[in-house]
């Protein structure tokens, strides 16, 4: 079950100071017209923790982590991030996406910019930092994801590894406090998803704030604080790695991971 | 762990009417609202203080005066003493007759042009593409202009048939048994005439010939006939597995009831004759009316033609490849397979096609085609002044008429929409 | 009132036909000339003192009278025939007659008609917008006949259609059909019918409701045709306008009395529009009278002395 | 198992062959081109036949041609003199002597060069747009090109012109220092300093420095205006002016505020069911009605104004699929970086939803380049019918139809087929360039 | 080199009685435009036998395939399938057409057509066959690809598996007596891939004949009778999959096989 891609695996003991709530979810619900996706979240993140949340298709982990940075409106129940409550005030929703960094499944580069453009965009705009200051951010973290060399090339013409790192290194410029992850590696040929995954084992390292949806379980035992089993819109178990994968609770996680790591 | 304590619900600020998204929209929506009616206030304020300085009032009643002028084509009985509204209806007929025409030749052309175009033959394939390029790249009104002169120009008066008592022959002698002549003003045809008509309807605004009546309705019996002998041949297909050949049915049943109905009201076609200054006894169609039609047809037609062949074109090669694995013959793959999908993708845009060909009839007015434009909006708003009236009225006809057939083309659209996940 | 306008514009804006040969035209370099025009340059010159600050503006048939109404036009010279309804419900006034004219017929030679009455059945060419499509359903009305109208947007295409025979007869004002038979190749081919069916007095129209502005054009349209009947032509202006023996005379040129300040202008408004183009006589004679090729006679627009029925009010 | 399941190894391999003689040659194509099946044969000698027929009927005319000649009187007795009594023949004469009026209607001749070179100018302008390759510095010059083709065009004294472009610029400024307060704040700012510029300070600013620096050029009046110069003029004009209009419908007609949304499509949609000529009528007719006592401008002016209300329905309705084209993914992209609406429009959304809507546009263009046509019946000079009656109406060029509207279709053929080329090449373009 | 998907691998020994020759082709040529495609193709399949054929991409498997059904037309050489030569009569094209199946990698379903009109359409209006009757058929074999519950819904609510299995299965409500596949699971997401290649090797149990164009050496290796390598056109080598991957006679097949088995 050990994964030599993850050899770097964080060493866990030396880290678990989280004294400070960055997300706090409680009594949440959250419907699409009249299909309840989300049941009755509660879950709190502290600062610096890094979870993996997994489950079936269509189980609500993409919806769940769209609300936090309010890509969905949540209808009831109550969203805190890092002191903000999201409400429908939209001073507090700026508040919170300047603080939270998203990457998704398909990156969502802007084609028509270049890469360094991509980076500065939001410092330059909604973080209102001079043009050259930008840049040299955006520099400092192409390095970290390793390709400086990108700069001034457009997304089109870099592959799927290098494009999810550019989005890395995007929502990374606007210096935020927690980092949203939406399958980052799942549109990627499997070439690709190691070098998306030594950057994000990287930040974990650092300390970052972190919230994962993904499939790659061996990312998840390297890295993960906590790993959440959700299904049908419901926190169905939730644990550390090494119980979570060697000593499910639930039938539903057993089945669930019987068949991902099945094959 | 620190919990976050719930912050106390505070009441309503102002400034939550922009920054609260609740509130946001309805603002944004409220004062654009304001905006809306200020300045259609002003345009009817300015409107109304405009016509009370020209000492002009805002009145439909002119209507209802006599019209006094006379129309050369016309759907519907109307002499220079009806009114003008009877006028405005005699143009809008108009209208509708040659968008009419219009629409089914020109789907015609462009059905055939498209399916040319993707034809293997070199020939034939670049002779229809320099059509539509020809077509579609140049002025409408050039198009109706060329017609027109092509038809004044080219086409014989009427004298010419006359036969010169000198020669005892005629300069031209007309087509199809005497039956057809173009002229450079008309083109005299045969007119139906019922030796034993069947009396008619009258609705007081249009009278309906019971004769008409009659025939429609023995063509719809034919075509009901029809469907029941067809729901057979599919009833007899799903049990046996053979479909019972059934096309003479079909053209028995299509065309003997019609013909019983002629044949009992003494039905006959009349030759125009030439008399005086022109053909009498035939029907005239005025070459206005013939070169609109001919020049929006052609002109559609090269967009439609377009449109047919992207429609096919759309449907991917994949689709005849699995007909044909599975054994289905070209035919039957066309009529089965491809044809379905493809129309999906051409009715639409071939509706606004429809649409366009409507709104460029309006261009009758370079061939003096007295349609809606040149009745309501042209002699009648000449004679009574009523600009503003008149206008306002003609635009919303036509709005009318493009509302209903697009909302026509949305219930077809959703109703032929391929399902998805 | 419209006067200050102009003179604020220094420009008159004055609406003219799209192009009748004789009336008004734009010549190969885009210059209008015409017998409407002409008026156009006359008023131009009595309020502007510049016969040439004029901006024609062409109006068709159907844009015409809105044009004036929605003040597009100071002034419409453009052969448009005065009716009762157009001078009441339309809300124009016309001020005055320039052409006395009448709707005819013009047919070829070779059908063989000489007389309206004999028009039976044909296929006849009629411009839209215009009185004369009532008019001709008036006329066939009243002698009973039938007949088959061709609706035509333009006199050029009236013509084309007439010329390629797609009409057996074109009908429109007397002077319209002798300016469009001049036009043609073969002139002797084709014979205007005797049958003059209505009055069309043809004349300037101004908007109701500005009576000073109306009294302008119109005292400038009698001011040419009184300098016609005294006899002062743009050759003898200048001379004649030092004085002359003939108080009329004086007063129309302000060399005495100033009648030009009751109107809003100064002493010599009359002196500079007569000199614009000439008087009367001298502007039809070189538009469309018998020496150009449209040939018109003066007929009906003879002086009264001459047995016609131009007559200027006296100017005193 | 038969020896067909054996193993087999190809140890050496075959060079490729030529392919048999029905696979290529001059037969090969005329068997499958044009006489493949009996039908296509009969269609073949069809369209033969046709190509012959149209030769056969236009050649004779064609290569009767006089290009030097006063009159058509003059022109028949060429003919007559060169090939017989009975030859017709083109009569080009009319276009060489006329051509300058089709091209520039009553400009006056000494003057051409301004409407030549904002013609050329035009492209220099439009590069930027169109060519990536080309340096961005030059858009100022696509921004200021409107106003320097006016005073080009129009004539007169630049200020009027200067004086709204900073009115613009003002507004932009006011922006940019504004936004930093919030959006909603920075434009109605935006709106609101350039009215008050043009409302109150531009008119003296424009006398004051009229006095100061006389930079006017000889005047030229709209009803000098004719021919493919009226045509490029409201072309290109209507569609430059509608594409922001356009665009706004476009975001409103998406919009989820049901107000902006019904507003929008009531808009759109009346405008695209109504005939142009209707619309035409009304800027001749109606406008004078809906607008103060008093108000009257130009017609050419007042056209465009409803030539550019119509252009922008058709463009509101194009940059709309752009918009529908880009993938939902930008917009949350967008909104995560925390840009607002407008950001994200300016940024993010509208800079690709309008390079996808360019083939889109530039057949609206051309609908609308041929749509200029119809100007005639409201009294203008268009090329096509106003000037070749003007023509016509001249003595020496009575009767003369079929020369002056073969050589308008052609050169609108020419305009329109370039473009239209253009835009499958651009749509072809950025088909390859999405992956 | 076991793969555990295929652990129902065919126990050929029973079912090794071909003596019946359903597929002949000689010396076949086949050209587009100048290009030769195909060179001097030899190949007979014998009734029962399953063929997969390799090779790399533009090597001609997909034309060679398609000419066993005449999509392409050759122009040198000999095909007959079950006895009727493919010549450019129709009758014969017709009639090899309804004894062959073929599934494509891109599934080709109707989508205006629900699955069941799909699965009988051509029975009904080929065939003949009466309507209750193909449906009954249709419904047999959607319970064979085990989606019976979907006969309703088109197409393009399906997941790809779950087309490619309907694709499948209309080709045998024709009763085909060669099924040909071109890369059937090539499009298809892994997961998908797995369901497919099930429904294929029942079909294999039950002795059709298969020629089958695929990459999936896993499948290879546990129903094929016989591989087929081809490049450039020709066919370089033929073995039993035994031998063909554990003792690959030519250079090229031995670098083919060490491409896509590397990774
Ligand atoms: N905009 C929407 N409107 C209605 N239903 C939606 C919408 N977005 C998602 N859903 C539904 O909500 C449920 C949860 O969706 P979500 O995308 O959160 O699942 P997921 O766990 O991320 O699945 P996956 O692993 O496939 O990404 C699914 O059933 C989906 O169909
Ligand atoms: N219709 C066609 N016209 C011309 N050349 C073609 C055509 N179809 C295929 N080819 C060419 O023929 C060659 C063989 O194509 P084929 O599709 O049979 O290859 P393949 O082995 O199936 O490859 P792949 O694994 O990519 O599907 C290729 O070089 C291809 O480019
Ligand atoms: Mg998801
Ligand atoms: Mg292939």
């Amino acid at each position: 079950m050990t994964d030599p891609h993850f050899d770097r695996a964080i060493d866990r003991s030396q880290m678990q100071v989280f004294d400070e709530v960055a997300i706090q979810i409680s009594a949440m619900n959250k419907w699409y017209g009249t299909f309840h996706v989300l049941r009755d979240i509660n879950l709190t993140v502290n600062r610096g923790e890094r979870i993996v949340i997994a489950g079936p298709s269509g189980s609500g982990k993409s919806t769940l982590i769209r609300c936090i940075n309010r890509l969905e409106e949540h209808q009831s129940g109550k969203i805190v991030v890092d002191g903000t409550e999201l409400t429908s005030d939209l001073k507090n929703i700026d508040k919170v996406r300047s603080e939270v960094g998203m990457v998704f499944q398909h990156f969502n580069l802007f084609p028509h910019l270049t890469i360094l453009e991509n980076l500065t965009l939001a410092p330059i705009w909604v973080r209102k930092v001079p043009k050259r200051e930008a840049e040299e951010t955006a520099m400092y973290y192409l390095e970290k994801v390793k390709i400086p060399e990108q700069a001034l090339k457009y997304p089109g013409q870099l592959s799927g590894g290098q494009q999810q790192r550019v989005a890395i290194a995007r929502s990374l410029c606007m210096k935020p406090r927690i980092m949203l992850f939406d399958e980052p590696t799942s549109a990627l040929d499997p070439e690709m998803i190691k070098e998306v995954l030594d950057t994000m084992i990287e930040l974990a390292e650092e300390g970052m704030t972190m919230l994962c949806v993904t499939h790659e379980m061996g990312f998840a035992q390297a890295v993960a604080n906590r790993v959440i089993f959700m299904d049908q819109g419901q926190i169905v178990e939730q644990n550390n790695p090494h119980d979570f994968f060697n000593n499910p609770q639930s039938d539903r996680t057993k089945l669930f991971l019987s068949q991902i790591l099945g094959h | 762990m620190v919990t976050v304590s719930d912050a106390p619900e505070p009441g309503f600020r102002l400034s939550q009417l922009i920054y609260d998204t609740r509130y946001r929209s309805l603002t944004i929506q409220v004062v654009v609202f304001m905006l809306f009616v200020a300045s259609t206030a002003w345009l009817v304020d300015n409107t109304v203080r405009n016509l009370s300085a020209m000492g002009k009032d805002f009145n439909f009643g002119f209507l209802w005066n006599r019209a006094g002028y006379d129309i050369g084509q016309m759907l519907i009985p109307y002499s220079n003493d009806s009114t003008h509204a009877r006028a405005m209806l005699v143009g809008l007929l108009n209208t509708l007759l040659v968008s009419a025409l219009g629409c089914i030749a020109a789907t015609i052309i462009g059905v055939f042009v498209g399916v040319l175009r993707l034809s293997k033959n070199w020939l034939v394939g670049r002779l229809m593409t320099v059509y539509v390029e020809v077509f579609r790249n140049v002025p409408l009104l050039l198009w109706i202009l060329i017609v027109y002169a092509i038809f004044t120009e080219v086409m014989p008066a009427p004298n010419a048939y006359r036969i010169d008592p000198a020669t005892g022959e005629a300069a031209m002698s007309a087509l199809l048994f005497d039956s057809i002549a173009p002229t450079n003003r008309y083109t005299a045809i045969p007119s139906i005439r019922f030796d034993r008509p069947l009396g008619s309807l009258d609705l007081g605004w249009i009278t309906l010939s019971g004769t008409f009546l009659g025939f429609v309705a023995a063509v719809a019996a034919g075509v009901w006939a029809n469907s029941v002998v067809r729901r057979r041949a599919v009833a007899v297909q799903n049990a046996t597995g053979v479909r019972p050949t059934t096309w003479w049915k079909s053209v028995l049943l299509l065309t003997v009831p019609a013909v019983v109905v002629l044949v009992a009201t003494g039905f006959h076609l009349n030759l125009p004759t030439l008399k005086g200054f022109n053909f009498t006894g035939g029907t005239n169609v005025s070459n206005s009316l013939v070169v609109l039609w001919l020049a929006l047809t052609l002109y559609t037609g090269a967009f439609i033609a377009e449109i047919v062949r992207a429609g096919i074109l759309a449907v991917s090669r994949g689709q005849t490849e699995a007909a044909y694995a599975l054994g289905l013959r070209p035919g039957r793959t066309m009529s089965l397979v491809i044809l379905p999908q493809a129309l999906r993708v051409i009715v639409p845009p071939l509706i606004s096609q429809f649409l366009n060909l409507t709104k460029n009839s309006s261009l009758a007015i370079a061939v003096g085609y007295m349609d809606l434009r040149g009745t309501l909006g042209g002699i009648t708003l000449n004679q009574t002044g009523r600009e503003l009236e008149a206008i306002l009225l003609m635009m919303l006809i036509y709005l009318a008429i493009s509302l209903i057939i697009s909302g026509l083309m949305n219930i077809y659209n959703n109703s032929v929409k391929l399902k998805e996940r | 009132g419209t006067l200050d306008d102009v003179k604020a514009r220094g420009e008159l804006n004055c609406g003219v036909n799209t192009g009748l040969v004789g009336f008004a035209a734009p010549d190969a370099n885009g210059n209008w000339t015409g017998f409407d025009v002409a008026i156009c340059k006359a008023v131009a010159a009595a309020v502007l003192g510049d016969a040439s600050k004029v901006k024609y503006v062409p109006t068709t048939g159907q844009t015409r009278f809105t044009a004036l109404a929605s003040g597009e036009v100071d002034v419409l010279a453009r052969n448009s025939t005065w009716t009762y309804s157009r001078d009441t419900d339309l809300k124009l006034d016309f001020v005055g007659v320039n052409y006395y004219d009448g709707q005819g017929f013009m047919v070829r030679k070779d059908l063989g008609v000489s007389s309206a009455k004999e028009l039976e059945g044909a296929t006849v060419c009629i411009q839209t917008g215009t009185t004369t499509e009532l008019n001709l359903a008036d006329f066939f009305k009243a002698n009973n006949m039938s007949y088959q109208p061709i609706a035509i947007d333009t006199n050029a295409e009236g013509e084309q259609q007439y010329l390629a025979g797609a009409c057996d007869a074109y009908t429109t004002d007397i002077s319209g059909l002798a300016a469009t038979r001049a036009a043609f190749a073969d002139p002797e081919n084709h014979i205007i019918l005797p049958e003059v069916v209505s009055k069309e007095p043809l004349g300037p129209a101004v908007r109701h409701g500005d009576n000073q502005w109306g009294d302008i054009v119109m005292w400038t349209l009698n001011a040419l045709v009184a300098a016609e009947e005294y006899g002062v032509t743009s050759a003898n202006i200048d001379e004649l306008s030092k004085g002359t023996e003939n108080p009329e005379i004086n007063r129309l040129l302000g060399t005495e009395g100033d009648l030009g300040a009751m109107v809003g202008l100064d002493k010599d408004w009359a002196k500079r529009a007569i000199k614009a183009g000439g008087n009367y006589g001298e502007i039809f004679a070189a538009t469309i009278g018998e020496q150009t090729p449209i040939g018109l006679a003066r007929g009906l627009n003879a002086q009264w002395t001459q047995g016609g029925l131009l007559y200027a009010p006296p100017f005193r | 198992m038969t020896e067909s399941s054996a193993a087999f190894v190809r140890r050496d391999m075959l060079p490729p062959q030529a392919p048999p003689a029905t696979q290529a040659g001059v037969l090969k194509w005329l068997r499958e081109n044009l006489f493949s099946s009996p039908l296509n044969a009969v269609l073949t000698l069809a369209g033969a036949y046709v190509v012959w027929w149209l030769v056969a009927h236009s050649y004779p005319w064609l290569s009767h041609s006089v290009w030097n000649a006063g009159s058509l009187s003059e022109c028949r007795a060429i003919i007559a003199e060169r090939w017989g009594a009975d030859a017709t023949g083109a009569c080009w004469a009319v276009i060489k002597e006329r051509w300058h009026q089709y091209i520039f209607g009553f400009y006056p001749p000494e003057l051409y060069w301004r409407p030549i070179s904002v013609f050329l100018l035009l492209f220099v302008a439009l590069a930027p747009v169109l060519f990536s390759a080309v340096p961005r510095v030059l858009l100022v010059f696509t921004v200021v090109y409107p106003f320097l083709a006016t005073w080009l065009l129009w004539g007169g004294s630049p200020w009027i012109e200067v004086m709204i472009l900073v009115g613009f610029v003002l507004g932009w400024a006011a922006f940019r220092i504004a936004s930093r307060y919030g959006s909603l704040l920075a434009v109605s700012v935006a709106l609101a300093v350039p009215a008050l510029w043009w409302v109150f300070a531009a008119g003296p600013m424009d006398r004051a420095l009229e006095q100061a620096i006389r930079l006017a050029i000889e005047k030229v009046a709209s009803d000098k205006f004719g021919g493919f110069l009226l045509a490029v003029t409201i072309g290109v004009g209507g569609i430059a002016m509608s594409l922001p209009l356009g665009i706004l419908l476009a975001l409103g007609r998406r919009s989820d505020m049901f107000l902006i949304k019904a507003l929008s499509v009531g808009f759109i949609e009346f405008i695209r069911g109504v005939p142009l000529i209707t619309l035409l009528f009304v800027a001749s007719l109606l406008l004078n009605y809906f607008l103060p006592p008093g108000t009257n401008f130009d017609i050419i002016l007042r056209v465009e104004i409803l030539v550019t209300l119509f252009a922008a329905a058709y463009i509101a309705e194009v940059v709309r699929g752009g918009l529908a084209a880009l993938p939902r993914g930008q917009y949350e992209a967008a909104d995560s970086l925390g840009l607002d609406y407008w950001k994200a429009q300016r940024l993010i959304i509208l800079p690709q939803a309008l390079k996808i809507s360019i083939p889109g546009i530039v057949s609206t263009f051309i609908g609308m380049f041929k749509d200029t046509t119809l100007v005639v019946f409201v009294g203008l000079f268009d090329p096509l019918k106003g000037i070749s009656d003007f023509v016509r109406a001249d003595f020496n060029w009575k009767g003369i139809y079929w020369e002056p509207y073969i050589f308008v279709g052609c050169i609108f053929f020419l305009f329109n087929f370039s473009m239209s080329r253009y835009s499958m090449y651009l749509e072809n373009k950025l088909k390859r360039d999405h992956r």
